[in-house]
Protein backbone atom coordinates (compact mmCIF):
# COMPACT_ATOMS: atom_id res chain seq x y z
CA UNK A 1 0.00 0.00 0.00
CA UNK A 2 1.13 3.89 -0.63
CA UNK A 3 0.88 5.99 2.51
CA UNK A 4 2.02 9.08 3.69
CA UNK A 5 4.23 9.78 6.18
CA UNK A 6 5.04 13.45 7.96
CA UNK A 7 7.16 14.56 10.30
CA UNK A 8 7.60 17.26 12.70
CA UNK A 9 9.95 19.53 14.27
CA UNK A 10 13.48 18.17 15.17
CA UNK A 11 12.55 14.58 13.02
CA UNK A 12 11.37 16.32 10.01
CA UNK A 13 14.73 18.89 10.30
CA UNK A 14 17.17 15.29 11.00
CA UNK A 15 14.86 13.84 7.99
CA UNK A 16 15.43 17.05 5.90
CA UNK A 17 11.72 17.31 4.66
CA UNK A 18 8.26 17.78 5.74
CA UNK A 19 6.39 14.39 4.82
CA UNK A 20 7.04 11.40 1.58
CA UNK A 21 4.82 9.39 0.24
CA UNK A 22 6.01 5.84 1.26
CA UNK A 23 5.14 2.15 -0.19
CA UNK A 24 5.12 -0.32 2.17
CA UNK A 25 3.77 -3.66 3.28
CA UNK A 26 4.08 -2.78 7.16
CA UNK A 27 1.43 -4.57 9.23
CA UNK A 28 2.30 -2.09 12.32
CA UNK A 29 3.65 1.39 12.89
CA UNK A 30 6.89 -0.40 14.16
CA UNK A 31 7.35 -2.57 10.99
CA UNK A 32 7.16 0.82 9.59
CA UNK A 33 9.52 2.63 11.59
CA UNK A 34 12.50 -0.43 10.78
CA UNK A 35 11.69 0.21 7.26
CA UNK A 36 12.12 3.92 7.14
CA UNK A 37 15.03 3.36 9.90
CA UNK A 38 16.70 1.46 6.87
CA UNK A 39 16.17 3.63 4.09
CA UNK A 40 19.10 6.10 5.43
CA UNK A 41 21.32 7.49 8.00
CA UNK A 42 19.19 10.84 8.16
CA UNK A 43 16.00 8.27 9.29
CA UNK A 44 17.76 5.82 11.04
CA UNK A 45 19.23 9.01 13.31
CA UNK A 46 15.91 10.56 13.72
CA UNK A 47 14.01 7.25 14.75
CA UNK A 48 16.56 5.63 16.47
CA UNK A 49 15.31 6.48 19.87
CA UNK A 50 11.86 5.47 19.79
CA UNK A 51 11.14 6.77 23.40
CA UNK A 52 11.26 10.28 21.98
CA UNK A 53 9.24 9.87 19.28
CA UNK A 54 5.04 10.37 19.02
CA UNK A 55 3.07 8.54 16.60
CA UNK A 56 -0.43 9.64 14.91
CA UNK A 57 -2.17 7.65 12.24
CA UNK A 58 -4.69 9.43 10.36
CA UNK A 59 -4.37 12.08 12.62
CA UNK A 60 -5.12 10.44 15.91
CA UNK A 61 -1.97 10.03 18.52
CA UNK A 62 -1.66 6.22 19.03
CA UNK A 63 1.65 3.95 19.10
CA UNK A 64 4.49 1.63 17.80
CA UNK A 65 2.11 -1.17 17.96
CA UNK A 66 -0.54 0.03 16.38
CA UNK A 67 -1.75 -1.73 12.99
CA UNK A 68 -1.64 -0.14 9.70
CA UNK A 69 -4.16 -1.45 7.73
CA UNK A 70 -6.22 1.35 6.03
CA UNK A 71 -4.25 4.26 7.50
CA UNK A 72 -3.31 6.50 4.96
CA UNK A 73 -1.28 9.08 6.92
CA UNK A 74 1.21 8.45 9.51
CA UNK A 75 3.04 11.14 11.43
CA UNK A 76 6.71 10.85 13.34
CA UNK A 77 7.11 13.94 15.69
CA UNK A 78 9.05 14.63 19.15
CA UNK A 79 6.83 15.09 22.52
CA UNK A 80 4.61 17.88 22.09
CA UNK A 81 5.27 20.90 23.95
CA UNK A 82 1.80 23.67 23.19
CA UNK A 83 -0.24 25.66 25.68
CA UNK B 1 -16.04 27.46 16.72
CA UNK B 2 -14.79 27.53 20.14
CA UNK B 3 -11.66 25.85 19.17
CA UNK B 4 -9.53 28.09 17.21
CA UNK B 5 -6.32 27.59 15.76
CA UNK B 6 -4.36 31.02 14.24
CA UNK B 7 -1.61 32.69 13.01
CA UNK B 8 -2.62 36.30 14.18
CA UNK B 9 -3.09 38.24 17.73
CA UNK B 10 -6.03 38.27 19.12
CA UNK B 11 -7.69 40.03 22.16
CA UNK B 12 -8.44 38.67 25.59
CA UNK B 13 -11.26 40.88 26.46
CA UNK B 14 -12.84 41.17 22.81
CA UNK B 15 -12.93 37.01 22.80
CA UNK B 16 -14.39 36.65 25.85
CA UNK B 17 -17.74 39.67 25.10
CA UNK B 18 -20.92 37.57 25.70
CA UNK B 19 -19.09 34.63 26.99
CA UNK B 20 -20.20 32.32 29.70
CA UNK B 21 -23.84 34.33 29.56
CA UNK B 22 -25.79 32.86 32.57
CA UNK B 23 -22.71 31.07 34.21
CA UNK B 24 -22.02 31.60 37.79
CA UNK B 25 -18.27 31.11 37.10
CA UNK B 26 -15.50 32.13 34.37
CA UNK B 27 -11.75 31.03 34.28
CA UNK B 28 -9.97 31.92 31.91
CA UNK B 29 -6.35 30.99 31.41
CA UNK B 30 -4.01 32.97 29.08
CA UNK B 31 -0.19 31.46 27.82
CA UNK B 32 2.74 34.27 27.07
CA UNK B 33 5.58 33.74 25.72
CA UNK B 34 8.67 34.72 28.72
CA UNK B 35 11.65 35.93 27.58
CA UNK B 36 14.10 33.90 29.94
CA UNK B 37 15.75 36.83 30.98
CA UNK B 38 16.50 38.30 27.84
CA UNK B 39 17.61 35.19 26.48
CA UNK B 40 15.21 34.55 23.96
CA UNK B 41 12.96 37.22 22.01
CA UNK B 42 10.42 34.77 20.81
CA UNK B 43 9.25 31.34 20.23
CA UNK B 44 8.49 29.58 16.16
CA UNK B 45 5.20 27.56 17.01
CA UNK B 46 4.94 25.02 14.57
CA UNK B 47 2.00 22.56 14.74
CA UNK B 48 0.33 19.61 12.67
CA UNK B 49 -2.15 21.29 9.91
CA UNK B 50 -5.65 19.47 10.46
CA UNK B 51 -4.80 17.16 13.54
CA UNK B 52 -4.56 20.17 15.65
CA UNK B 53 -7.65 21.57 14.70
CA UNK B 54 -9.29 18.29 15.54
CA UNK B 55 -7.52 17.83 18.86
CA UNK B 56 -8.26 20.88 20.11
CA UNK B 57 -12.11 20.46 19.60
CA UNK B 58 -12.04 16.64 21.29
CA UNK B 59 -10.49 18.31 24.30
CA UNK B 60 -12.87 21.16 24.21
CA UNK B 61 -15.69 18.73 24.11
CA UNK B 62 -14.41 16.48 26.43
CA UNK B 63 -13.99 19.21 29.07
CA UNK B 64 -17.49 20.50 28.41
CA UNK B 65 -18.93 16.65 28.86
CA UNK B 66 -16.87 15.80 32.33
CA UNK B 67 -17.24 19.67 33.56
CA UNK B 68 -20.93 20.36 32.70
CA UNK B 69 -19.42 23.27 31.17
CA UNK B 70 -22.02 25.94 30.02
CA UNK B 71 -19.23 27.39 27.76
CA UNK B 72 -15.54 27.05 26.70
CA UNK B 73 -13.12 28.24 24.04
CA UNK B 74 -9.72 27.34 23.32
CA UNK B 75 -7.59 29.58 20.56
CA UNK B 76 -4.27 28.99 20.35
CA UNK B 77 -1.36 30.44 17.76
CA UNK B 78 1.26 29.36 15.48
CA UNK B 79 3.77 30.58 14.05
CA UNK B 80 6.51 33.75 14.96
CA UNK B 81 5.32 35.04 18.29
CA UNK B 82 8.12 38.07 20.42
CA UNK B 83 8.37 38.12 23.65
CA UNK B 84 5.22 39.06 25.80
CA UNK B 85 2.71 38.34 23.28
CA UNK B 86 -0.32 35.63 24.08
CA UNK B 87 0.30 32.21 22.76
CA UNK B 88 -3.10 31.02 24.02
CA UNK B 89 -6.33 30.78 25.76
CA UNK B 90 -8.69 29.11 27.42
CA UNK B 91 -11.94 29.90 29.08
CA UNK B 92 -14.45 28.14 30.75
CA UNK B 93 -17.57 28.88 32.36
CA UNK B 94 -20.09 26.84 34.91
CA UNK B 95 -22.51 27.09 37.32
CA UNK B 96 -19.97 27.04 40.43
CA UNK B 97 -16.32 27.71 40.82
CA UNK B 98 -14.66 24.17 40.97
CA UNK B 99 -16.11 23.42 37.50
CA UNK B 100 -14.95 25.99 35.87
CA UNK B 101 -11.16 25.88 37.79
CA UNK B 102 -11.18 21.75 36.86
CA UNK B 103 -12.37 22.32 33.12
CA UNK B 104 -9.72 24.84 32.01
CA UNK B 105 -7.08 22.97 33.72
CA UNK B 106 -7.90 19.77 32.71
CA UNK B 107 -8.05 21.95 28.96
CA UNK B 108 -4.28 22.71 29.80
CA UNK B 109 -3.00 19.41 30.90
CA UNK B 110 -4.18 17.95 27.38
CA UNK B 111 -3.02 20.76 25.34
CA UNK B 112 0.17 20.84 26.84
CA UNK B 113 1.59 17.07 26.12
CA UNK B 114 -1.48 16.00 23.48
CA UNK B 115 -1.77 18.63 21.18
CA UNK B 116 0.74 18.98 17.99
CA UNK B 117 2.36 21.94 18.68
CA UNK B 118 5.71 22.22 19.15
CA UNK B 119 8.03 25.34 20.51
CA UNK B 120 10.94 26.79 19.16
CA UNK B 121 13.12 28.93 20.96
CA UNK B 122 13.93 32.59 18.72
CA UNK B 123 17.33 34.22 19.91
CA UNK B 124 18.57 37.30 18.86
CA UNK B 125 20.83 34.96 16.44
CA UNK B 126 18.04 33.30 15.04
CA UNK B 127 16.07 29.81 15.46
CA UNK B 128 17.88 27.95 18.63
CA UNK B 129 16.98 24.97 20.06
CA UNK B 130 13.13 22.93 20.68
CA UNK B 131 11.74 23.14 23.90
CA UNK B 132 11.70 20.19 25.87
CA UNK B 133 8.01 18.53 26.51
CA UNK B 134 8.61 18.51 30.96
CA UNK B 135 7.77 14.84 32.28
CA UNK B 136 5.90 17.33 34.95
CA UNK B 137 3.53 18.04 32.49
CA UNK B 138 3.08 14.67 30.99
CA UNK B 139 2.52 13.27 35.05
CA UNK B 140 -0.58 16.00 35.47
CA UNK B 141 -2.05 14.41 32.44
CA UNK B 142 -2.51 11.16 35.18
CA UNK B 143 -4.72 13.11 37.59
CA UNK B 144 -7.59 12.60 34.78
CA UNK C 1 -3.56 48.70 45.08
CA UNK C 2 -3.92 44.91 43.84
CA UNK C 3 -7.11 44.22 46.20
CA UNK C 4 -9.81 46.48 45.37
CA UNK C 5 -13.44 47.28 46.65
CA UNK C 6 -16.22 49.31 44.89
CA UNK C 7 -19.24 49.71 44.03
CA UNK C 8 -19.46 50.41 40.96
CA UNK C 9 -19.12 47.70 37.81
CA UNK C 10 -15.33 47.04 36.33
CA UNK C 11 -14.17 46.03 32.92
CA UNK C 12 -12.18 43.15 33.21
CA UNK C 13 -10.04 44.15 29.63
CA UNK C 14 -9.16 47.44 31.26
CA UNK C 15 -7.99 46.17 34.41
CA UNK C 16 -5.84 43.27 33.03
CA UNK C 17 -4.00 45.74 30.85
CA UNK C 18 -0.16 45.48 31.91
CA UNK C 19 -0.91 42.86 34.22
CA UNK C 20 1.74 39.76 34.40
CA UNK C 21 4.10 41.33 32.31
CA UNK C 22 7.07 39.25 32.49
CA UNK C 23 4.70 36.40 33.34
CA UNK C 24 4.56 32.66 31.43
CA UNK C 25 0.64 32.06 33.07
CA UNK C 26 -2.24 34.70 33.49
CA UNK C 27 -5.20 32.94 35.43
CA UNK C 28 -8.25 34.86 36.08
CA UNK C 29 -11.41 33.91 37.65
CA UNK C 30 -14.88 36.29 37.71
CA UNK C 31 -17.98 35.54 39.73
CA UNK C 32 -21.63 36.25 38.12
CA UNK C 33 -24.75 36.75 39.13
CA UNK C 34 -26.95 34.01 38.45
CA UNK C 35 -30.70 34.55 37.22
CA UNK C 36 -31.39 31.34 38.96
CA UNK C 37 -33.87 30.06 36.28
CA UNK C 38 -36.03 33.63 36.46
CA UNK C 39 -36.43 33.51 40.65
CA UNK C 40 -33.74 36.55 40.49
CA UNK C 41 -33.51 39.92 39.58
CA UNK C 42 -29.76 40.22 41.34
CA UNK C 43 -27.73 40.20 44.54
CA UNK C 44 -27.24 42.75 47.40
CA UNK C 45 -24.25 42.29 48.84
CA UNK C 46 -23.27 43.47 52.42
CA UNK C 47 -19.79 43.90 53.51
CA UNK C 48 -17.87 45.19 56.75
CA UNK C 49 -16.18 48.13 56.06
CA UNK C 50 -12.89 48.38 56.49
CA UNK C 51 -12.18 44.92 57.44
CA UNK C 52 -13.00 43.96 54.39
CA UNK C 53 -10.10 45.55 52.70
CA UNK C 54 -8.20 44.47 54.97
CA UNK C 55 -8.77 40.61 54.12
CA UNK C 56 -8.82 41.01 50.95
CA UNK C 57 -4.98 42.19 51.07
CA UNK C 58 -3.67 39.65 53.09
CA UNK C 59 -5.08 37.04 51.51
CA UNK C 60 -3.66 38.48 48.32
CA UNK C 61 -0.41 38.76 49.93
CA UNK C 62 -0.28 35.45 51.29
CA UNK C 63 -1.42 33.38 47.97
CA UNK C 64 1.46 35.54 46.32
CA UNK C 65 4.15 34.42 48.68
CA UNK C 66 3.08 30.71 48.72
CA UNK C 67 2.75 30.28 45.02
CA UNK C 68 6.17 32.57 44.27
CA UNK C 69 2.83 35.00 42.22
CA UNK C 70 4.43 37.61 39.91
CA UNK C 71 1.35 39.77 40.16
CA UNK C 72 -1.94 39.04 41.84
CA UNK C 73 -5.27 41.18 41.86
CA UNK C 74 -8.33 41.50 43.26
CA UNK C 75 -11.46 43.32 42.66
CA UNK C 76 -14.59 42.78 45.07
CA UNK C 77 -18.06 45.10 44.59
CA UNK C 78 -20.65 45.56 46.94
CA UNK C 79 -23.84 46.87 46.74
CA UNK C 80 -27.14 46.18 44.48
CA UNK C 81 -25.56 44.09 41.14
CA UNK C 82 -28.08 42.95 38.49
CA UNK C 83 -28.14 39.46 37.05
CA UNK C 84 -25.56 38.55 34.76
CA UNK C 85 -23.23 41.13 36.39
CA UNK C 86 -20.01 40.26 37.48
CA UNK C 87 -19.36 40.87 41.29
CA UNK C 88 -15.85 40.32 41.54
CA UNK C 89 -12.59 38.82 39.86
CA UNK C 90 -9.01 37.32 41.22
CA UNK C 91 -6.31 37.19 38.86
CA UNK C 92 -2.97 35.49 39.42
CA UNK C 93 0.22 35.55 37.09
CA UNK C 94 2.72 33.34 37.57
CA UNK C 95 6.06 31.52 35.39
CA UNK C 96 4.07 28.17 34.99
CA UNK C 97 0.25 27.27 34.89
CA UNK C 98 0.55 24.98 38.36
CA UNK C 99 1.07 28.03 40.18
CA UNK C 100 -0.59 30.83 38.80
CA UNK C 101 -4.27 28.09 39.39
CA UNK C 102 -3.02 26.97 42.73
CA UNK C 103 -2.92 30.99 43.57
CA UNK C 104 -6.59 31.89 41.88
CA UNK C 105 -7.96 28.73 43.54
CA UNK C 106 -6.55 29.64 46.68
CA UNK C 107 -7.86 33.29 46.61
CA UNK C 108 -11.49 32.37 45.74
CA UNK C 109 -11.42 29.57 48.54
CA UNK C 110 -10.31 32.23 51.07
CA UNK C 111 -12.67 35.16 49.89
CA UNK C 112 -15.53 32.47 49.89
CA UNK C 113 -15.63 31.66 53.17
CA UNK C 114 -13.51 34.14 54.86
CA UNK C 115 -14.00 37.75 53.94
CA UNK C 116 -16.37 39.56 55.59
CA UNK C 117 -19.48 39.92 52.63
CA UNK C 118 -22.90 38.38 52.53
CA UNK C 119 -25.28 38.25 49.87
CA UNK C 120 -28.78 38.63 49.70
CA UNK C 121 -31.05 37.35 47.39
CA UNK C 122 -33.65 40.55 45.42
CA UNK C 123 -36.87 39.36 43.44
CA UNK C 124 -39.11 40.70 42.00
CA UNK C 125 -40.87 41.49 45.46
CA UNK C 126 -37.86 43.23 46.43
CA UNK C 127 -35.11 42.04 48.87
CA UNK C 128 -35.46 38.23 49.93
CA UNK C 129 -33.10 35.70 51.44
CA UNK C 130 -29.69 35.77 52.90
CA UNK C 131 -27.40 33.55 50.96
CA UNK C 132 -26.69 30.25 52.81
CA UNK C 133 -22.98 29.43 53.82
CA UNK C 134 -22.47 25.85 51.88
CA UNK C 135 -20.38 23.40 53.71
CA UNK C 136 -18.67 22.85 50.27
CA UNK C 137 -17.43 25.93 50.63
CA UNK C 138 -15.98 25.53 54.09
CA UNK C 139 -14.27 21.84 53.13
CA UNK C 140 -13.00 23.69 50.50
CA UNK C 141 -10.50 25.13 52.68
CA UNK C 142 -8.88 22.20 54.53
CA UNK C 143 -6.92 21.39 51.47
CA UNK C 144 -4.53 24.48 51.87
CA UNK D 1 -14.24 49.00 79.49
CA UNK D 2 -16.42 50.70 76.42
CA UNK D 3 -16.55 48.71 73.20
CA UNK D 4 -18.13 48.87 70.06
CA UNK D 5 -20.44 46.24 68.98
CA UNK D 6 -20.99 45.36 65.06
CA UNK D 7 -23.34 42.75 63.76
CA UNK D 8 -23.84 42.32 59.76
CA UNK D 9 -26.55 40.36 58.14
CA UNK D 10 -29.29 38.50 59.35
CA UNK D 11 -28.08 39.68 62.76
CA UNK D 12 -28.00 43.34 62.15
CA UNK D 13 -31.75 42.98 60.97
CA UNK D 14 -32.63 40.69 64.16
CA UNK D 15 -30.91 42.72 66.55
CA UNK D 16 -32.55 46.04 64.51
CA UNK D 17 -29.83 47.82 64.52
CA UNK D 18 -26.43 47.88 62.97
CA UNK D 19 -23.91 48.89 65.85
CA UNK D 20 -23.82 49.89 69.24
CA UNK D 21 -21.76 50.82 72.52
CA UNK D 22 -21.56 48.45 75.54
CA UNK D 23 -20.34 48.78 78.71
CA UNK D 24 -18.47 45.32 79.70
CA UNK D 25 -16.78 43.31 82.28
CA UNK D 26 -16.48 40.68 80.13
CA UNK D 27 -13.32 38.97 79.86
CA UNK D 28 -13.90 36.83 76.39
CA UNK D 29 -15.92 37.22 73.71
CA UNK D 30 -18.32 34.33 75.03
CA UNK D 31 -18.80 36.54 78.15
CA UNK D 32 -19.54 38.90 76.25
CA UNK D 33 -22.40 37.37 73.89
CA UNK D 34 -24.03 36.09 77.41
CA UNK D 35 -24.41 39.94 78.59
CA UNK D 36 -25.84 40.82 75.30
CA UNK D 37 -27.77 38.08 74.92
CA UNK D 38 -29.69 39.15 78.54
CA UNK D 39 -30.17 42.52 77.34
CA UNK D 40 -33.57 41.31 74.97
CA UNK D 41 -35.11 38.77 72.84
CA UNK D 42 -33.77 40.64 69.91
CA UNK D 43 -30.45 39.97 70.86
CA UNK D 44 -30.90 36.73 72.65
CA UNK D 45 -32.91 35.50 69.05
CA UNK D 46 -30.09 36.40 67.35
CA UNK D 47 -27.19 35.09 69.25
CA UNK D 48 -29.28 31.96 70.24
CA UNK D 49 -27.17 29.67 67.93
CA UNK D 50 -23.82 30.23 68.46
CA UNK D 51 -22.67 27.83 65.67
CA UNK D 52 -24.03 30.13 62.75
CA UNK D 53 -22.62 33.01 64.48
CA UNK D 54 -19.08 34.37 63.28
CA UNK D 55 -17.00 37.11 65.40
CA UNK D 56 -14.34 39.25 64.33
CA UNK D 57 -12.44 41.19 67.44
CA UNK D 58 -10.75 44.27 65.78
CA UNK D 59 -11.42 43.14 62.53
CA UNK D 60 -9.50 40.21 62.91
CA UNK D 61 -11.40 36.75 62.71
CA UNK D 62 -11.74 34.77 65.71
CA UNK D 63 -13.12 32.74 68.17
CA UNK D 64 -15.91 32.86 71.36
CA UNK D 65 -13.38 31.92 73.62
CA UNK D 66 -10.59 34.86 72.51
CA UNK D 67 -9.76 37.31 74.96
CA UNK D 68 -11.19 41.24 75.04
CA UNK D 69 -8.50 42.84 76.73
CA UNK D 70 -7.82 46.12 74.94
CA UNK D 71 -10.39 44.94 72.19
CA UNK D 72 -11.93 48.61 70.66
CA UNK D 73 -14.48 46.51 68.34
CA UNK D 74 -16.60 43.23 68.23
CA UNK D 75 -18.53 42.04 65.12
CA UNK D 76 -20.95 39.60 64.96
CA UNK D 77 -22.04 38.06 61.61
CA UNK D 78 -23.02 34.73 60.11
CA UNK D 79 -20.91 32.57 57.79
CA UNK D 80 -19.39 34.89 55.10
CA UNK D 81 -20.61 34.23 51.24
CA UNK D 82 -18.44 36.31 49.31
CA UNK D 83 -16.83 35.63 45.56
Amino acid sequence: MVIDVLYFAWLRERIGHPRERIETEAVTVRDLVAQLAAMDDWHASALSDLKAVRVAVDQELTDLDAPLAGAREIAFFPPMTGG
Amino acid sequence: MPARLQAEAFDLATELQGFGSGAGAVVTFSGLVRGEDGRLTGLEIEHYPGMTEKALESYGLEAARRFHLSDWMIIHRHGRLEVGETIMMVATAARHRAAAFEGAEFLMDWLKSRAPFWKREITADGPGQWVEAKDTDEDALSRW
